[in-house]
């Protein structure tokens, strides 16, 4: 049975494909030891003017889902179970 | 701003307490000052609650070169070695972010150890979840296992021991209590006592940040309603930044450049700057205009309650600030003269060329409170088990479903991702009763290990207390080192319930009577309260860190059977303490009887004895009887090996159950050569220790004579599911 | 035979070369990584740990540093260099090997003895080994999920660049004794020249039979043969 | 003469402020298994129609520039330098 589901062309899933964005970033008054390592490497290789580096992830949520309201509320969802953890990350979600 | 009430209670003290620093100061206290009293008075930085308990501990010995009282204990290890260790709870934290939580844990107990001058050679952890099936536990395990690899693994430290529980008691508490342990030359121990007038006082490391501020009494509701979102009480973890700053201190503790030397963790500038001054009974001025902070517009009252990570205060020597400040800068970390010392026995904390706050230091240390709470005395539980009435279970099965389950499953999955090996001096990683860490460039190693035992505290918390220091002795006598001194992480619940205060104190009289008697002397430790919530609070859980020494390190001793055809001796008297035990626990889920005694007579007396048989190179292989009795003891000797065992049937004791399940204390496993046996029955006999001759080792089976056989190939399967599985 | 030893801020294995060097009587030197010459070399070793913290991607930024310049030049004058672990990341991430280390499939940091087996002895690395010899080894590494391009992959087989493979006990090359995901078990590879070395597994690990085995000291006698 | 500095409002700076978002991500044909954990850990916690997840790095990167244009090509280089490997990644330039 699985084998035969695969193998069919994906033509109309296609059709209901919906892609998010998903940024999550460290709070503003969180440490970021990385973005700091990478600013001191970036300036020490000579580059001017840097201000700030912050760090974060970056996710592409491809859904097989066709309502984009409720794919991004389950998008949402998706951040504050997994993706992002309150406490100390903030996250936005952008259709794409 | 006005001091209410409120604001006061925001920052955790009581109505009296205020008052009283109303009466010491003579005046009202500014919120800056409030905020530096609320963090010396609390519970964690003041042990206001436990002071009075944990000064019956016994703290001295031949050994003990620094006791309680510094950033961590320091033993003698003969020549001019030195071991400085410590343990540390990081447990609130660790709920509400796990990885970060026990990374920063690990960071934090890194500090005090190489403060004192020592370069850390190992870590251990002892961490307890709630049940498997809660549905925060899962995850709580892999952040929190990943946060002390992340940390240890990326520092280079290798991670050697632990211990790993579950227990409902913890559902919505869990246990991260981190220990570390470090190598130094006995005349270059450092301390934070600082000495002399006008010394440069210098902060070096991180910069700071509103990290915690405050953790749980932030006057959260004085400050604008962002502010919460503004002061993040969990902080992130920077091993890579700690690396530096323990490479940049051990290259500076070469010479004779630092006075005093402190590290910033809990109630960081605060707490640091004050028990420097306090020790060493003088004032200190800081200009708080030129502490090294990361974000703008910081406040006094964040700078001094910032618990920003990777920091530390010096005190230098006259004169050694360039040579100091050209380690630092070769580390590129901060180093900043942020203050001197004074003769005024005062905190004076300047800002914009303003005096922001000055406290008499005597105020904010030895003033601090004291308090002998209320506590009541367990009544030890007359529950029985009726065997006989119980559901009949065979061996094979019990045993199967004891090794199969969460608490006594392999913990492989946990260790593979803690590097073990960096440093190249781990000579047994965990898995084994003790790790072996050999001492660089020399002949001898030391051995250590955590216990805990919340069940049996839980039950009657002396006894407990007692059970867990021998525990924890037994497991360092297991792989032939002489136990020289612990420390310990007190884990309770409320201690203004006299419920959970009983607990403590009682704890505390059965681990000071082991140790008196073991002479196995407390160095350093932590207390952890109010572990729980909604007024439940979490099984007494005191965690029992134990060094020991090998003088002469010529291989490593592990429970793994290595040969074939030797003999296995049960060391110790079985009478079949089934109450309280694993068997009843895991199969019957009945939690609520006696746990075993505890014969201090004995237990020195086997103890001793096995060292010396291990010493004679006598053995092959030495394991303790703990949890889960001798079956479970047994089994693990077979796991790993390629050898079994084949057990006789007692000749004595009728119900089976009773004799392989049984939790009696003081035992231990020996596989001795053929050759060997007469001379080790000898010793055994000389020294009047009970034991039993019950049975051999054998190819490929674990089999107990017409009960059960199974190959250990299996049996090492099943006991290494579990974690994989979940 | 002389050896430096190059330390970045976050190096960890650093000490345990140098002895393990030491001890197999090369004459070392420690180079910090601030520093724009290298002592006269036989051998550039570039530890293991975590350079940098491995933040951004392990061994990105101690790719940047200045002594690296000075560590391609010697390469390229037939310089032998080895990058162990974390020094392997670093070397892929200056090109001086092709390539790059991924995450662990499994996503965790992984510490065991596992097996290798020596698929070229022909270098001056491995000319104490016999070929197909399995050895074990401690491996500790986040990043160790070797991945290349189809062609330099094809590369890497014709010209027998390939050194070590994952592989059990029996010596065996197959997807359960693999422990990280990487690409037809590559534990280590040489660059076309046969100068260069990058291996994830520790052989300065296993130079001790108190601690755990003597596996790795005939690639140190390699080097001095 | 850094006290004073510290004091003085810091109006001009916020003129010539400039930040851009980079988002780091695996080519196409690189395996990513931070990714497909995710996207099992998701599926797991009983999420539907997840076709596809993909993570990377995102940075954001502040700048004391003013001309955008030569900004913009230093973020670029930046990445080329060190923010992306190419072997393996793309990277994405934006403006925010
Ligand atoms: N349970 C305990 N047993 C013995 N000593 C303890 C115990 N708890 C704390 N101490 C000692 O009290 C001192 C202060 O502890 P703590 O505040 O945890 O240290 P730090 O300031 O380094 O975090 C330390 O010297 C510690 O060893
Ligand atoms: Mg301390």
């Amino acid at each position: 049975m699985k084998l035969i589901l695969a193998k069919q062309p994906q033509l109309n899933l296609k059709k209901n494909k919906l892609k998010f964005s998903v940024t999550v970033t460290l709070k503003e008054n969180v440490l970021d030891p990385q973005g700091k390592v990478v600013q001191n490497t970036l300036q020490n290789l000579g580059v001017e003017n840097l201000k700030r580096i912050r760090q974060g992830k970056y996710f592409e949520i491809e859904l097989n889902d066709n309502d984009p309201q409720k794919a991004e509320k389950k998008v949402d969802d998706m951040c504050k179970k997994l993706l992002a953890n309150l406490i100390i990350e903030d996250y936005k979600v952008n259709k794409i | 701003m006005k001091i209410t009430d409120q604001v006061v209670e925001n920052h955790g003290l009581k109505i009296e307490e205020y008052t009283n620093i109303k009466k010491i100061l003579k005046r009202e206290p500014n919120l800056l000052e409030l905020g530096i009293f609320s963090a010396m008075w609390n519970e964690h930085c003041s042990y206001k609650s436990s002071r009075k308990h944990l000064k019956n501990l016994p703290t001295k010995g031949k050994h003990v070169i620094q006791g309680p009282g510094e950033n961590a204990g320091v033993i003698d290890i003969g020549d001019d070695d030195a071991i400085v260790f410590k343990i540390e709870s990081h447990n609130h934290p660790s709920y509400i972010e796990p990885y970060q939580g026990a990374a920063t844990g690990v960071g934090g107990i890194l500090r005090d150890v190489f403060t004192m001058g020592a370069r850390p050679i190992a870590l251990l952890n002892s961490i307890h979840f709630g049940s498997p099936d809660h549905f925060k536990t899962k995850s709580l395990l892999h952040g929190v296992v990943s946060g002390i690899g992340g940390y240890g693994n990326c520092i280079g430290i290798p991670t050697v021991a632990g211990e790993t529980k579950f227990n409902s008691t913890y559902n919505e508490n869990i246990l991260v209590n981190a220990m570390a342990v470090g190598h130094a030359k006995k005349d270059k121990i450092f301390y934070s006592k600082a000495k002399g007038l006008n010394k440069s006082v210098v902060y070096v490391g991180s910069k700071t940040g509103r990290d915690g501020i405050h953790g749980a009494s932030m006057a959260s509701a004085e400050f604008d309603e962002n502010s919460e979102e503004k002061k993040p009480t969990v902080q992130v973890g920077d091993p890579f930044t700690e690396k530096l700053l323990m490479e940049a201190c051990l290259e500076l503790m070469k010479d004779n450049s630092i006075i005093s030397i402190q590290d910033m963790g809990a109630a960081g500038l605060t707490s640091s700057s004050v028990e420097m001054a306090s020790k060493g009974e003088l004032g200190i001025e800081i200009n708080l205009d030129k502490v090294p902070c990361r974000e703008e517009n910081m406040t006094p009252y964040e700078m001094m309650l910032s618990e920003s990570q990777e920091r530390m205060l010096i005190i230098l020597e006259d004169g050694k600030e360039k040579h100091a400040k050209e380690i630092f800068k070769k580390w590129d970390l901060d180093f900043v003269i942020i203050g001197k010392t004074t003769n005024t026995n005062k905190l004076v904390l300047k800002y914009d060329n303003i005096i922001k706050g000055e406290i008499p230091i005597n105020a904010l240390a030895s003033k601090a409170p004291i308090y002998d709470r209320k506590w009541i005395k367990k009544k030890l539980t007359k529950s029985k088990v009726d065997i006989k009435k119980l559901k009949k279970i065979k061996i094979e099965e019990a045993l199967i479903k004891i090794l199969s389950s969460a608490n006594h499953s392999n913990k492989t999955w946990i260790t593979s991702q803690y590097d073990q090996m960096v440093m190249c001096d781990t000579a047994q990683k965990s898995g084994s009763d003790a790790a072996i860490i050999r001492i660089h460039g020399k002949e001898k190693a030391i051995a250590v290990s955590v216990d805990s035992s919340a069940n049996y505290c839980k039950a009657h918390p002396k006894s407990g207390g007692k059970q867990i220091v021998c525990e924890n002795w037994r497991n360092l006598i297991s792989v032939g080192a002489r136990p020289i001194a612990i420390t310990n992480c007190l884990n309770f619940g409320n201690p203004e319930n006299p419920e959970v205060m009983g607990e403590f104190a009682e704890c505390l009289l059965g681990i000071k009577e082991s140790c008196e008697f073991l002479n196995y002397p407390v160095v350093s430790g932590n207390v952890s309260f109010y572990n729980g919530t909604n007024r439940k609070n979490i099984y007494p859980t005191p965690v029992i860190g134990g060094v020991g020494l090998i003088s002469k390190f010529k291989k490593p001793i592990s429970h793994q059977f290595k040969k074939n055809d030797s003999n296995i001796l049960l060391i110790g008297k079985t009478f079949g303490h089934l109450e309280r035990s694993t068997l009843l626990e895991e199969i019957y889920l009945i939690s609520d009887g006696q746990p075993p005694e505890i014969n201090l007579v004995n237990e020195k007396n086997n103890g001793e004895s096995i060292l010396g048989i291990i010493k004679d190179n006598l053995v092959n292989s030495v394991h303790d009887v703990s949890n889960g009795g001798l079956i479970i003891a047994l089994a693990e000797m077979c796991m790993g090996s390629i050898y079994g065992a084949k057990i006789n049937k007692p000749k004595k004791l009728t119900n089976l159950l009773k004799y392989f399940f049984g939790e009696d204390q003081g035992r231990y496993i020996l596989e001795i050569d053929k050759g060997n046996l007469e001379k080790v029955e000898k010793i055994l006999k000389n020294n009047n220790i009970f034991y039993e001759n019950i049975g051999s080792t054998q190819k490929d089976y674990f089999e107990i004579q017409g009960e059960l056989k199974i190959n250990i190939k299996e049996l090492y399967k099943i006991n290494n599911q579990w974690y994989n599985n979940y | 035979m002389n050896s430096s030893v190059i330390v970045f801020p976050g190096s960890n294995c650093d000490r345990d070369i140098a002895v393990a060097l030491e001890k197999m009587q090369f004459k070392n030197q420690m180079v910090w990584h601030k520093e724009t010459k290298l002592p006269k070399s036989d051998l550039i070793v570039v530890p293991g740990g975590f350079s940098y913290g491995d933040y951004l991607r392990s061994g990105a930024i101690a790719g940047k540093s200045l002594i690296i310049n000075e560590v391609i030049k010697s390469a390229n004058e037939g310089c032998l260099v080895l990058g162990i672990c974390n020094g392997f990341q670093i070397l892929t991430e200056t090109g001086m090997l092709k390539g790059v280390l991924l995450r662990n499939k499994n996503l965790k940091f992984i510490n065991k003895d596992v097996n290798i087996k020596v698929i070229n002895n022909d270098t001056k690395f491995s000319n104490k080994y016999k070929n197909n010899q399995v050895l074990k080894i401690n491996i500790a590494h986040n990043e160790g999920n070797y991945f290349t391009n189809p062609n330099h992959l094809k590369e890497l087989n014709d010209e027998n660049l390939i050194a070590f493979k994952y592989c059990d006990n029996n010596g065996i090359i197959n997807k359960s004794s693999n422990p990280n995901g990487s690409l037809e078990n590559i534990a280590g590879i040489f660059n076309s020249k046969k100068n260069i070395l990058g291996m994830m597994p520790h052989p300065e690990r296993m130079v001790d039979n108190l601690i755990s085995n003597t596996d790795g000291v005939n690639l140190f006698s390699s080097l001095l043969n």
